[in-house]
This record gives structure tokens, C-alpha cells and sequence, in this order.
């Protein structure tokens, strides 16, 4: 097998593993690292996203109509969750895990109850990517791009625009910010819909390559949270750093051990990170 | 302490409940003992009245409060998040299956058993803590710290389908079938305990355990206990040792779950490693949550009544059994956020007092 | 059926307290072949049993929530079906149906089985789907010597007096080996789903390859949970095989398929988990599965009178088992169905309720017409033979039955296929347990057994 | 106010808190720099400087919160560089924090129970709960939520459980912060009180007047440098504390 072919093996695995973290923690992230609270219903609201890109998609959309329609749907659900249910538990942390982990038990069985066992699916886009020897589908590569790009796009919503200014504030210090005029509610209003927005999008972005069932969200939920821990407090260097370290440790682990070893891998990197490393990378990028 | 002026006449009385009451437990008032009484009466006259599954169901249900009460101090009184207990739990319900299979037929007993899985649970929690708490592991970090080991240790489990350890065969996703009953004694003399036995000897055992929880929170302990939860710098420069302290609260009561795993596993003569999934990992929190973070009675409360009603709900045959569930914990987090008895009990007291001098225990938020 | 957790719920829309919701029909126009046969054979001896006394309770365990919800409600469906068509009466008794929902959870199992033994006092229970459900809640049932049915597909190995089972075993899948290596080649590659079945079940396959002259050229135990399989698909077309082998389970897995299509792997697929219990022809979108060979004792395209009639009836009782609602009407439903047909056949023979007598009726041995064509409950093992189909899915994802060369048919390709020869050399329930006296074993073989 | 007289010379008087070339280092800044202090037993010494003056850090190397880049701490003539901060409080140092640290949630007599109980047991501990909360005023709300109480009083409740240890030497870090001018008062006096019971007393404060009301002896730091040491009155007298204080442009450099 030629160097080169090892080479893109190798990319391709790194991309997809990266992307698959990463999308699956972004939301998470955001909400965590500027509401400082844990929405344990997460998976759920990536579910939420797949189910509605899947309905857009069969209503005749094209797939990245569909997942725009996705995200969209799933922020609006999250906006009615946050001013029902969050708004009352700001940095209450276990109160809103427990809340949120109420929500994600009525959700599955509500989905389940609606929409029966399983959905109907998304066919896989793109084909396949050829070069020499070696073949891997185009779309994991695309869904490595498109969490780039989704970080891009979160990097540039909270870097320059005055919401995302506000947003960072809050993050810093809620009092001061506070004090200082920023309406933290309405911010955490928009957070919580922007990460909502995020999580469907990556459930749309999965679509394709998963079935769609009621309990599909308790797959990324463990993935959504390792990225988290191990990413730490800050949102876009924090959670993609991770996403993409715990990428490289679990490509090689998974090709030796087989895909066991790459989740043991993955857990116990976790478990480690945060003894080294209490704040998660987060803390050794912006400590100095 | 407050002396809760009672009109007992034998000292004796006065100073069993001297040791029993104090500011850090809910129930101090004679009112309070004598409902306590009455509660244990019915549970110890209960058998006569009913069939063996009311009495294996409850057995069940005595066994889940006693893992709420073990979280309910780790958490409730220490601050410390374990969101893995069931872990332990888990550990304490595998050692006794193994051990138990293994020399069933060597000491005619299971009271090895029972040491052993309270031994390795209180081995693995120290070995953990140690890890953590020397680690300068604090908060959230550790609830996720905890949760990973327990979904770890459930990974780990479902692979050992063909793996067999002393006699006992894990199992892997279908786990340890054939463990024996608890069988005390030894040799030709062994006793194995029937339905109603068990139930009576798990009675016992949560009563033991309450009353002597109540014992240590309102003692030196228990203070030190609840100033650690609020603030470990002050705490620390009171010369207390916290990282000692809190390695010997989550080891204690990681032993206790321990425990409480080894009576379910001879409860179902059966172990299986869901025991350590995530759905099983939140119902503890569940139960200290609804019952309320700072007392022992809520969690026992919450604990009884969400299990019987969960398992009331599945003889419905309606699939709505998680959206119930989900709307409860929901609804306490929201309207009664220190927990549902904390609440009724302030209720109470409002109402007996009147509304307007009653101190009000409604505590500033409290965040582990 | 011994799989885990999330497995994929096939479409049960509808809200779950009124099945499908639609009015209580009578079939009267419905040939009642079935129902013939059973009022003509049934009734040796005069009506047994109590009269028209207490009414006779039957208790069912199957998950209505959970990951392995769907499984259930289709098992309720077809018990239901049947109770209606029965008109509720069993020796001119009326049938009370207990149905309780343990939604997964295995101490649930226990509780709910001891509730219907010691507090329902049922004559009958039907239950348990996983495995880890069935051995939860088996040491109740022996110490209660309660007459218990488990009825989902599994690794085989339950020898338990009190048991009585129906349902498709890895080992009676012999056929697909025999033809895969016979059509494609001996090299192959598996993908085992890791935990009890797919383990068991690989040893099964690997024996039968073996006595082929075949060798798997990979072997790969993937976590339930996993739902990327880069590394995996690149080890694949490393290796290069001639076929596939797929022992994977629930949905998380499944996403192998839309992932390998992706990925440019055009394999034959021989599978031992798949199409006649999850029905992922109906699930993906065409070519996904295109090109897989499923063998199991039923499919709802089989093409019988018979079964034409048990699905058409089945699916105007339940829309939503229909192909528009993107529903299959599987493997876990006509089991069901045998099930509480093996169980009305048993009592007409004894012509009671006791259930000493009734295990009796059943060791005697007990003949069923069924959509699944004629099949036989071997007293020895408590299984019942099956007739084994060979399914082909199409490239439109359409389902055509072959023989073993690989032409088409419309018989099955092996018929009245007993549990394996190594499970029947120790298992013999008619001479080695009594009623008082039980053997109550879990026999999986382990490496070298089968050999 | 009774005033006080000198104690007489340094060297035969017993010290109870040395530090020999203490110094801390984050990263390029030195918070403190080669600092030798010595506070002899019985004395009431104040510690004052501007902002950023490195008090702060001088208390927590002192308390243990932070191990230093070099440099001893003797405390009763033992080192106890390497001693963690619950073994330093053992041997008799105690602490008041900065921000009030309370324990919010429970109640005053939880409160001063839990220093109380580490070297009392029993109704030795309940009399002395009794005491301290007579000390403070405090005796008919000892069932109320230290939370809830005014900011003054939570002030003195730290204040009597940081005592509640028998420390031999108390560190008061800001006690009188956000304080009325008459609580200021109150709070010296207390303080003074506890001289009396043999406390050495080492006060981090900016408030003038308190440390004109209480101080036997006052050491100024500056830039993480003992700036100057000497009595109230030739602190207040020295011409270069009012300029590193006031921040004029000095003419040469401190």
C-alpha cells in the first residue's frame, strides 16, 4: 500500500473521527461554556435535528436545505425549552442536569410514541472519494469540513458581533457583566438557542449515516461530553482542540485495537485529561 | 445542642435521642419519633398481612433506599457530585456473585461474600478518591470523573461473556445467573433466608443504617461533613484535613452502595452489567434531588415512592411510564428546588407556626 | 431475541393504550383455517378443567418502551389478534389477559414476573426479549415452577424444564454458511456484535465455515454502541474478502450499511441478524442493502397462502405494520403468534389449565400449522423445529427466496430443522427432569465444543 | 483605649512568626520579594501598603495557600515551609478570610461549632459555643442561617470562629471591610480584647483609624518589600509611606 494511500487513510479517519466529535460537542460546548449549565437532553436535540432534516428532506428539500430547516427547528424547540424551563435555573447546575435529564426521558418516549421505532432515513450524498488504491466515502470527508467550517462560524459570531462580545462577557464574570449593562438574560436566551441551532445542525449533518431512531441521541451524548471535559471551559479552542486530540488518539487506537480499543481509549484519556489537567485544554490555552 | 425539651422521664430515653437529633437532621421532635415508630411497626408487621411478592418488591425497594442514603451524605452533606455510586454498587453486587458462587459450596455461607463486596468496593473507592481528591479534582469535574469510571466499568462488564472468574461465570450482557440467597452461618449450620426473612433482615438493616447515619451527621463528623460542602478553604485553615475527609466520606459510603449491590445481587440471585449504565447511574441523583440534598428523610421518601410508583406505572402497560417520570423530576427541580420534603416540611411548620416568624429554612442556593 | 439495547424500532405509530386504534372488527369473513384445524384436533377428551369457573390468566412481559419497545408491541399485537380471534375463551373459559410493560429494565423483569406468578396467579407467561431479561428473571420462574415462553429469536442453549421456546436458533441457520461458501467463496470477513449472541452465534457460523473448508480472513467484535465504522471498512478492503458476515445488532450498528455503501464497498453480505427481525430493506433506501442473503424461519414475503393471509389480516388489525407506514411485519411477531397458538394447542390436549399436565401435552409433542409452514415442539429440547428460508434482497430491495444453487423458489430451503446435535446430546428434558425434580440449565458452547 | 506599652527589645522576646528571605514569584511578576519578618509573641502587628503590595500573598505564603519560590516561615520557632495549611492551623495559627466565608447555609451555631469541636468535645465545646456567641452578640439568633445575618455581624461571627481554635496567632485579613465607622470601632475593641487573652494579632488592613486604634507595631510593604517597620505614630509621620501610598510621582525611586 503506498505511502501516500496510508497517508489519506489516515486523514480521511482523522477527519471523520474530528468531525463526529466535534459536531456532536458544539452545541454542548457553547451552552456549558457561557451558561455554565448541562443540557442533558443534548442528544435528544440532535435527535431533533435529524428527525426534522429527515421530514424537510422527504418534503423534497436538497440535503443542505434539509439540515439548515433541521437547525433551525431545533433551535426554536430549544428557545421554548430555555424560557420554560431554563430561564428559572441559571447557575443552578444540577438543577438543570436533572431537569434536562427529566426532558430527554419525556422526549425519546415522545418521539417514540409519535414517530414509532424508527424513521425514515437520508441517503448517503456524494459517492465515494477514489485516489489510486484507496476509496473512502466522500461525505465523512465533508462532514470533517462542515465542523470547521461550523466552528468558523460560531469563532466569528462570537468574536464580532456584539452579541458574541456580550456572550464572552458573561462567560468571564456574569456579575460584572451584569453590572455593566449586558442584559444576561437575553444573552443567555440567544445562547441557548444558538447552541440548539448547532446541535440540529450536527444531528442533520449525522443523518445520512445513522437510522434514525428515538434513542439515537443517547449515541452522541457520551461522545458530547467527553469533547466537553476534555475541551474545558472555553467554547471554540477548548472543544475543538479536543475534539481534535481525542481524534488522533482514537484513529490509531481503533485501527490497532479495532473499535473496542478506540472507545476504551477514549474514556480512559478523558479520565486522565481532567486529573492533569483540571480546566480541560482550555485552561493551559488562555492561562498564559 | 439544643436540648429539645422533652418531658421524658427516664435520662435513658433523653440520651439515646440526644445522640440522635441534632441541627444537621430533619425530625427532632417527639412528634417525629413517634411517627418513626409506627412507620417500623408497619413494616415489621407488614408479612402477615400480604403475599411474598409485596414482600420481595419492598425487599427491592428498602435495598435502592439504602443506595439513596449513601449518596444522600456523600452528596447531600459532603458536596461531593458522585454521579458514579452505582458504580460501587455495581462492584459490591459482581464481588458478592462471584465470591458468593464460589464458596457457596466451600463454607456452606454467603457472609464472606458479604465482606468481600464490601471490602472491594471500599478498596476501589479509596483507590478512586485518592485519585481525585489528592488530584485537586473538585465540582462538576468529578461527577463527570465518576460517571466515566461507571461507563467504563459497564463497557468493560458487557465484554466478559465468555470470561469466568472463581466459579461464576460474568457472563457478559446476560451477567451472573444462580447467585446464591443471602445463607448465614456456616457449614452444616447455614440458614438460607426465605422471602420473608430477607425482608425482615433488610428492614433491620435500613433501620440500623438510618438511625446510625443520624448518629454520625449529628456528631463531630457530620459537622465537618457540612462545613466541607460549604466551603472547603474555611474548613481547611479550621485544621481539618479536607482531602482526608472527603476520601474517607466517598470511601465510606461507596462501601455502603457496595453493600447495598451485594443484598441486590443476592435480592435477584442475579447481576447483570446495566447495573452500572448511565439510566441507572442518574437515578440516585434522581432520588436526592426530588427528596431534597440536605436531609435523610427526603431521599428515603423519594426513593420509595418514585420506585413503587415507576413499578405501579409498568403494570399499566402504557408506554407513558418515562414520560411521568421525566415530567416529576422536571416539575421538582422546578417549583421545589431544595427538594419535595424539605418543602412539605417547611409547609408544615408554616402552617403549625403560622406563617410569619417560622425561620425559614429555605436555604440561600446551594450548589454542590 | 437476544439483542441489546438499541436496536431499531420498527414504525408503531399509534398511540400505545389502543394498538392501532381501529374498531374492534369481528373477522368472521376471514378464512379461519387456522382456527378449523385447532377446533377438529383439539378436543380429545371432553371439556377438562373447571367449566365455565374462574377465568384462565394469561400474563405477557413485553417491552412497550425502551430500545426494544417495538419488539414488544408487535408481540402484543399478534398475542391480541389472537385472543380476539379466539373470542377470549380457551375450554370454554374466558381468558384474562394480564399485560404488564418491564420496558427493558431487567429488575423490573423480576418483579413484574413475581407479581404474575404470586399475586395474578397466571396460568401461562409469555416474555422476556433479551436474553439478559430471560436469565433475570428464569430462577423466579424455576423456583416457582411457573410454565414460562420465551419466544425471540436467540443464541439457543435454554434446557429448562419450565420453558418452553419457539423461535429461530443461530445453530438452524446452518444453511446460509453452506451457501455463502458454496456461491461466493471460503474467504469471508465477520462483523460480530460483542456480547452474548454475537458471540455465540460466531462460533456457530465458525464451525459450519470451517466444515466448509472456509476460514474468516477477519473476525471483528464491535461495541453496541458504536456507530463509526471508518477503521473498520478500511480493514475490510484491506483484507478483501469474497463475502461479509453480519452479526450486528441494534441501530447503532446498523449505520455500517449506509456507511460501507458510501464508502464504496459492494460486498455480498451474508447475514445472521438481519432483514427477517429488523427489516432493514424496508428502513434504508435502496442499493443499502442490496446484494444481502438473510436465513431465518420467517419472513412476511414468504409465499404460503397461508402467511398471505396472516399478514394481510395482521396488518388491517395494525396499519401501521404496513409498507406505506414504514412497517414490516417481523420475525418477533409470528413468533409470538406460534407461541400462544403452541400454548391453546397444548391446553385442548390436556384439556386443562394445570400446568403439569399442559407441560406434558407439550413434551408429547405438538404439530402447528403457522405462517411459517408446519411446524413440530420437539419434547426433548422444548424447541420448536423450524423451516429455514433462504432471502435474497434485491438491488430494489425486494426480497426473493433461493435454494441452495441459488435459483429462485418458492419452498424453503431446509425443513423441520431441529436444534443443534450438540445441544440435543445434552439436552433431554423428557427423561433427564421432572416437574419436581427440574433441570433448569443456559448451555452455550464454548470454543471447542462444536468442533 | 488603654494604650500599650513597648515591649522592650527584640531579641530576648520569643517570635512567633519569622520569615527568612520569603520570596514569590508568578511567572515575571514578584509579588513578594526577600521579605524578613518577624512578629514577636503577644503583639498586636498591623500590615498595611498599597494595593498590590503583595499582603495578600504574604498571608496566603504564610497560611500555607501557596508554597514559595524561596525563603522560610518559622512559626514558634519551627519551620513550617513544607507543612500544609490544616497542619500550620494545628499548631496554632488561625485565619480570617478576605470575603466572608461563613458557612452560609447553616445555622450560627452550626457555624462556631465546627472550629469549636476540632479541640473541644462534649459540654466543654457546648459552653464554649455559648461564650463566643456572647462575645458576639449573637446568643438569641444562634438558630438563624449565618446568610442571613447583616454583614457586620457576619464579620464577628468569622472573627469568633477563627478564635474558636485557641489559636496563637490570628490572622485578620481586612476584618472591618465594608464596615460602619462605629462597628469599625466595636471590632478593635473586640479585637483588642483578644490581645489581652495573650493572641499575637496580625491585621491586614487599610482602614487608618483602626490601625491608630489597635496597633502596637506597623509594618509597611511596598512592591512586595518591607517598605518600613516602627510604631502607629512614625508610620503616619513618614513622609515616603503618604507618597508610595498617594502615588505621587516620587522624585527618586522607592
Amino acid at each position: 500500500m503506498a505511502v501516500v494511500e496510508e497517508l489519506f487513510r489516515f486523514l480521511v479517519l482523522m477527519l471523520s473521527f474530528f468531525g463526529t466529535l466535534a459536531l456532536a460537542g458544539i452545541g454542548l460546548a457553547i451552552i456549558f461554556g457561557i451558561m455554565g449549565i448541562i443540557n442533558f437532553a443534548h442528544g435528544e436535540f440532535i435527535m431533533i435535528g435529524a428527525y426534522s432534516t429527515s421530514m424537510a428532506y422527504q418534503f423534497g428539500l436538497p440535503l443542505i436545505a434539509a439540515i439548515g430547516v433541521g437547525g433551525l427547528a431545533t433551535g426554536v424547540f430549544g428557545l421554548v425549552v430555555e424560557r420554560l424551563l431554563i430561564r428559572h435555573m441559571y447557575d443552578r447546575l444540577i438543577d438543570t442536569l436533572v431537569a434536562t435529564w427529566g426532558l430527554s426521558l419525556i422526549l425519546t418516549q415522545v418521539v417514540r410514541i409519535q414517530f414509532g421505532g424508527s424513521f425514515a432515513g437520508v441517503p448517503v450524498p456524494f459517492g465515494t472519494f477514489q485516489y489510486g488504491g484507496f476509496s473512502a466515502s466522500m461525505y465523512k470527508i465533508v462532514l470533517g469540513f462542515a465542523a470547521i467550517a461550523l466552528f468558523a462560524l460560531a469563532y466569528v459570531i462570537l468574536m464580532y458581533t456584539d452579541y458574541g462580545l456580550q456572550a464572552r462577557a458573561a462567560m468571564q464574570n456574569k456579575d460584572m457583566a451584569r453590572s455593566l449593562g449586558v442584559q444576561t438574560d437575553r444573552v443567555y436566551m440567544l445562547t441557548f438557542f444558538f447552541g440548539s441551532v448547532l446541535s440540529g445542525v450536527a444531528g442533520g449533518l449525522f443523518a445520512p449515516l445513522t437510522v434514525l431512531t428515538p434513542s439515537m441521541g443517547s449515541d452522541y451524548i457520551v461522545k458530547a461530553f467527553v469533547t466537553v471535559i476534555v475541551g474545558g471551559a472555553n467554547v471554540i479552542v477548548g472543544t475543538s482542540g479536543a475534539a481534535l486530540s481525542l481524534g488522533f488518539i482514537q484513529t490509531p487506537a481503533s485501527q490497532i485495537f479495532g473499535t473496542l480499543g478506540g472507545r476504551v481509549a477514549l474514556l480512559v484519556t478523558t479520565i486522565l485529561i481532567i486529573r492533569i489537567l483540571p480546566e480541560g485544554i482550555s485552561g493551559v490555552v488562555t492561562r498564559d | 445542642m439544643t436540648e429539645d425539651v422533652t418531658d421524658e422521664s427516664t435520662g435513658r430515653i433523653a440520651r439515646v435521642r440526644d445522640l440522635l437529633e441534632g441541627q444537621n437532621t430533619l425530625g427532632n421532635s417527639t412528634k417525629f419519633w413517634y411517627g418513626f415508630l409506627v412507620v417500623v411497626g408497619v413494616v415489621f408487621v407488614y408479612p402477615l398481612f400480604t403475599n411474598p411478592y409485596i414482600l420481595k418488591v419492598n425487599t427491592n425497594y428498602f435495598i435502592w433506599i439504602l443506595l439513596a442514603l449513601s449518596l444522600a451524605v456523600v452528596w447531600g452533606y459532603t458536596g461531593i457530585f458522585n454521579f458514579g455510586q452505582t458504580a460501587f454498587f455495581g462492584v459490591g453486587g459482581y464481588t458478592f456473585g462471584i465470591v458468593g458462587i464460589t464458596l457457596i459450596d466451600v463454607t456452606g455461607g454467603t457472609n464472606v461474600a458479604i465482606v468481600a463486596a464490601v471490602v472491594v468496593a471500599a478498596i476501589a473507592s479509596a483507590l478512586l478518591g485518592y485519585f481525585m481528591f489528592y488530584g485537586e479534582i473538585s465540582g462538576l469535574y468529578v461527577a463527570i470523573l465518576t460517571l466515566a469510571v461507571a461507563l467504563t466499568g459497564n463497557l468493560i462488564l458487557t465484554r466478559t461473556t465468555n470470561t469466568t472468574i472463581g466459579a461464576a461465570e460474568l457472563g457478559g450482557n446476560n451477567g451472573i445467573t444462580g447467585i446464591p440467597s443471602l445463607t448465614l452461618g456456616a457449614g452444616p449450620m447455614s440458614f438460607k433466608l426465605g422471602i420473608t426473612v430477607q425482608y425482615y433482615l433488610v428492614a433491620a438493616l435500613l433501620v440500623a443504617t438510618y438511625l446510625g447515619l443520624r448518629i454520625l451527621l449529628n456528631s463531630y463528623y457530620g459537622y465537618v461533613l457540612l462545613a466541607i460542602r460549604e466551603d472547603e478553604d474555611r474548613t481547611r485553615m479550621f485544621g481539618y484535613d479536607v482531602r482526608n475527609l472527603k476520601l474517607i466520606s466517598f470511601s465510606l459510603t461507596a462501601s455502603l452502595a457496595g453493600f447495598a449491590g451485594a443484598l441486590y445481587a443476592a435480592w435477584g440471585n442475579f447481576i447483570d452489567p446495566s447495573i452500572m449504565g448511565l439510566t441507572l447511574a442518574s437515578l440516585p441523583i434522581i432520588w436526592v434531588t426530588v427528596g431534597g440534598r440536605d436531609t435523610l428523610i427526603g431521599p428515603i421518601v423519594a426513593a420509595y415512592a418514585l420506585q413503587s410508583m415507576s413499578t405501579k406505572l409498568s403494570t399499566v402497560g402504557s408506554g407513558y411510564t418515562n414520560i411521568f417520570l421525566g415530567a416529576v423530576f422536571v416539575l421538582v427541580v422546578l417549583f421545589f428546588p431544595d427538594g419535595l420534603i424539605p418543602a412539605i416540611v417547611n409547609w408544615w411548620e408554616d402552617r403549625k407556626q403560622g406563617a410569619a416568624e417560622s425561620d425559614s429554612r429555605r436555604s440561600a442556593e446551594v450548589d454542590a | 431475541m437476544s439483542r441489546e439495547t438499541t436496536a431499531s424500532d420498527s414504525t408503531e405509530k399509534g398511540d400505545p393504550t389502543g394498538q392501532s386504534g381501529n374498531t374492534r372488527r369481528r373477522f368472521l369473513k376471514s378464512v379461519a383455517v387456522s382456527t378449523g384445524a385447532v377446533s377438529i384436533a383439539g378436543c380429545t377428551g371432553q371439556f377438562g378443567g373447571g367449566g365455565g369457573a374462574e377465568p384462565i390468566k394469561i400474563g405477557t412481559l413485553y417491552d412497550n418502551s425502551g430500545p426494544m419497545g417495538f419488539v414488544g408491541k408487535g408481540k402484543d399485537a399478534a398475542t391480541k389478534m389472537w385472543l380476539e380471534e379466539q373470542n377470549h375463551t380457551l375450554l370454554d373459559r374466558e381468558v384474562e389477559w394480564i399485560d404488564y410493560n418491564p420496558a427493558g429494565d431487567n429488575t423490573k423483569y423480576k418483579n413484574l414476573t413475581r407479581k404474575l406468578i404470586q399475586q395474578d396467579d397466571v396460568d401461562m407467561i409469555f416474555g422476556a426479549l433479551l436474553s439478559s431479561n430471560r436469565e433475570a428473571l428464569r430462577p423466579i420462574v424455576d423456583e416457582n415452577k411457573q410454565l414460562f415462553s420465551y419466544n425471540g429469536w436467540y443464541e439457543g442453549g435454554v434446557c429448562d424444564e419450565f420453558m418452553v421456546l419457539n423461535t429461530t436458533l443461530t445453530s438452524q441457520q446452518r444453511p446460509l454458511i453452506d451457501f455463502m461458501v458454496e456461491n461466493f467463496g471460503s474467504d469471508y470477513y465477520a462483523l460480530v456484535a460483542d456480547y452474548n449472541y454475537g458471540r455465540v452465534s460466531n462460533r456457530y457460523a465458525r464451525h459450519y465455515a470451517q466444515e466448509n473448508g472456509a476460514e474468516p480472513v477477519g473476525e471483528e467484535f464491535i461495541p453496541l454502541e458504536v456507530s463509526e465504522f471508518g477503521s473498520t471498512i478500511n480493514r475490510i478492503k484491506e483484507e478483501d474478502p469474497d463475502w461479509i458476515l453480519s452479526l450486528l445488532v441494534g441501530s447503532s450498528q446498523l449505520s455500517f450499511f449506509k456507511q460501507a455503501e458510501s464508502a464504496g464497498v459492494d460486498l455480498p453480505y451474508g447475514s445472521l441478524a438481519n432483514i427477517a427481525g429488523t427489516y432493514e430493506h424496508v428502513k434504508f433506501e435502496p442499493p443499502v442493502m442490496s446484494d444481502t442473503y438473510s436465513c431465518f424461519s420467517y419472513f412476511q414475503e414468504i409465499p404460503t397462502e397461508r402467511n398471505r393471509q396472516f399478514v394481510q389480516k395482521f396488518q388491517e388489525n395494525n396499519p401501521d405494520y404496513t409498507k406505506e407506514n414504514g412497517g414490516y411485519v417481523f420475525l418477533s411477531i409470528a413468533d409470538a403468534w406460534n407461541a400462544i397458538r403452541f400454548y391453546w394447542k397444548a391446553v385442548e390436549k390436556a384439556g386443562t389449565v394445570d400446568q403439569q399436565e399442559v407441560l406434558a401435552a407439550y413434551e408429547d409433542g405438538l404439530e402447528l400449522e403457522s405462517p411459517k409452514g408446519t411446524i413440530t415442539f420437539n419434547g426433548e429440547t422444548h424447541h420448536a423445529t423450524q423451516n429455514m428460508w433462504l432471502a435474497k434482497v434485491n438491488d430494489d430491495h425486494s426480497i426473493t427466496f433461493l435454494d441452495q444453487g441459488g435459483n429462485e423458489t418458492d419452498q424453503p430451503i431446509a425443513e423441520n430443522v431441529q436444534t443443534s446435535e450438540w445441544f440435543r446430546n445434552q439436552c433431554n428434558l423428557v427423561e433427564d427432569s421432572t416437574w419436581d425434580d427440574p433441570k433448569t440449565e443456559y448451555l452455550t458452547p464454548d470454543e471447542g465444543d462444536l468442533a | 483605649m488603654t494604650s500599650r506599652e513597648q515591649p522592650t527589645s527584640e531579641t530576648d522576646e520569643r517570635l512567633i512568626l519569622e520569615t527568612d528571605g520569603l520570596t514569590k514569584r508568578f511567572g515575571g511578576l514578584t509579588a513578594v520579594d526577600d521579605v524578613d519578618f518577624e512578629l514577636p509573641e503577644g503583639e498586636l502587628r498591623c500590615l498595611i501598603g498599597p494595593n498590590g503590595a503583595g499582603k495578600s500573598t504574604f498571608l496566603k505564603l504564610v497560611t500555607g495557600a501557596h508554597s514559595p519560590t524561596s525563603g522560610t516561615v518559622r512559626f514558634d520557632g519551627e519551620d513550617i515551609t513544607g507543612l500544609e495549611p490544616h497542619d500550620r492551623v494545628r499548631r496554632g495559627m488561625s485565619l480570617k478570610f478576605q470575603q466572608i466565608s461563613t458557612y452560609q447555609a447553616l445555622t450560627v451555631e452550626q457555624n462556631l461549632r465546627v472550629p469549636t469541636q476540632r479541640i473541644r468535645s462534649g459540654q466543654e465545646a457546648t459552653d464554649r459555643v455559648e461564650e463566643l456567641l456572647d462575645i458576639i452578640g449573637l446568643s438569641d439568633r444562634r438558630t438563624e442561617r449565618a446568610g442571613s445575618l447583616a454583614h457586620g455581624d457576619q464579620q464577628w461571627l468569622e472573627i469568633a470562629m477563627a478564635m474558636a481554635t485557641d489559636p496563637k496567632l490570628l490572622l485578620l485579613d481586612e476584618p472591618t471591610a465594608g464596615m460602619t465607622v462605629e462597628e469599625t470601632q466595636e471590632t478593635g475593641e473586640l479585637i483588642q480584647d483578644l490581645v489581652d487573652e495573650g493572641v499575637t494579632i496580625l491585621v491586614v488592613e487599610h482602614d487608618i483609624n483602626l490601625v491608630r486604634q489597635i496597633a502596637d507595631r506597623v509594618t509597611v510593604l511596598h512592591q512586595g518589600r518591607i517598605f518600613t517597620e516602627g510604631t502607629v505614630e512614625e508610620i503616619t509621620a513618614d513622609e515616603d509611606v503618604k507618597r508610595i501610598y498617594l502615588g505621587k510621582a516620587a522624585e527618586g525611586s522607592a
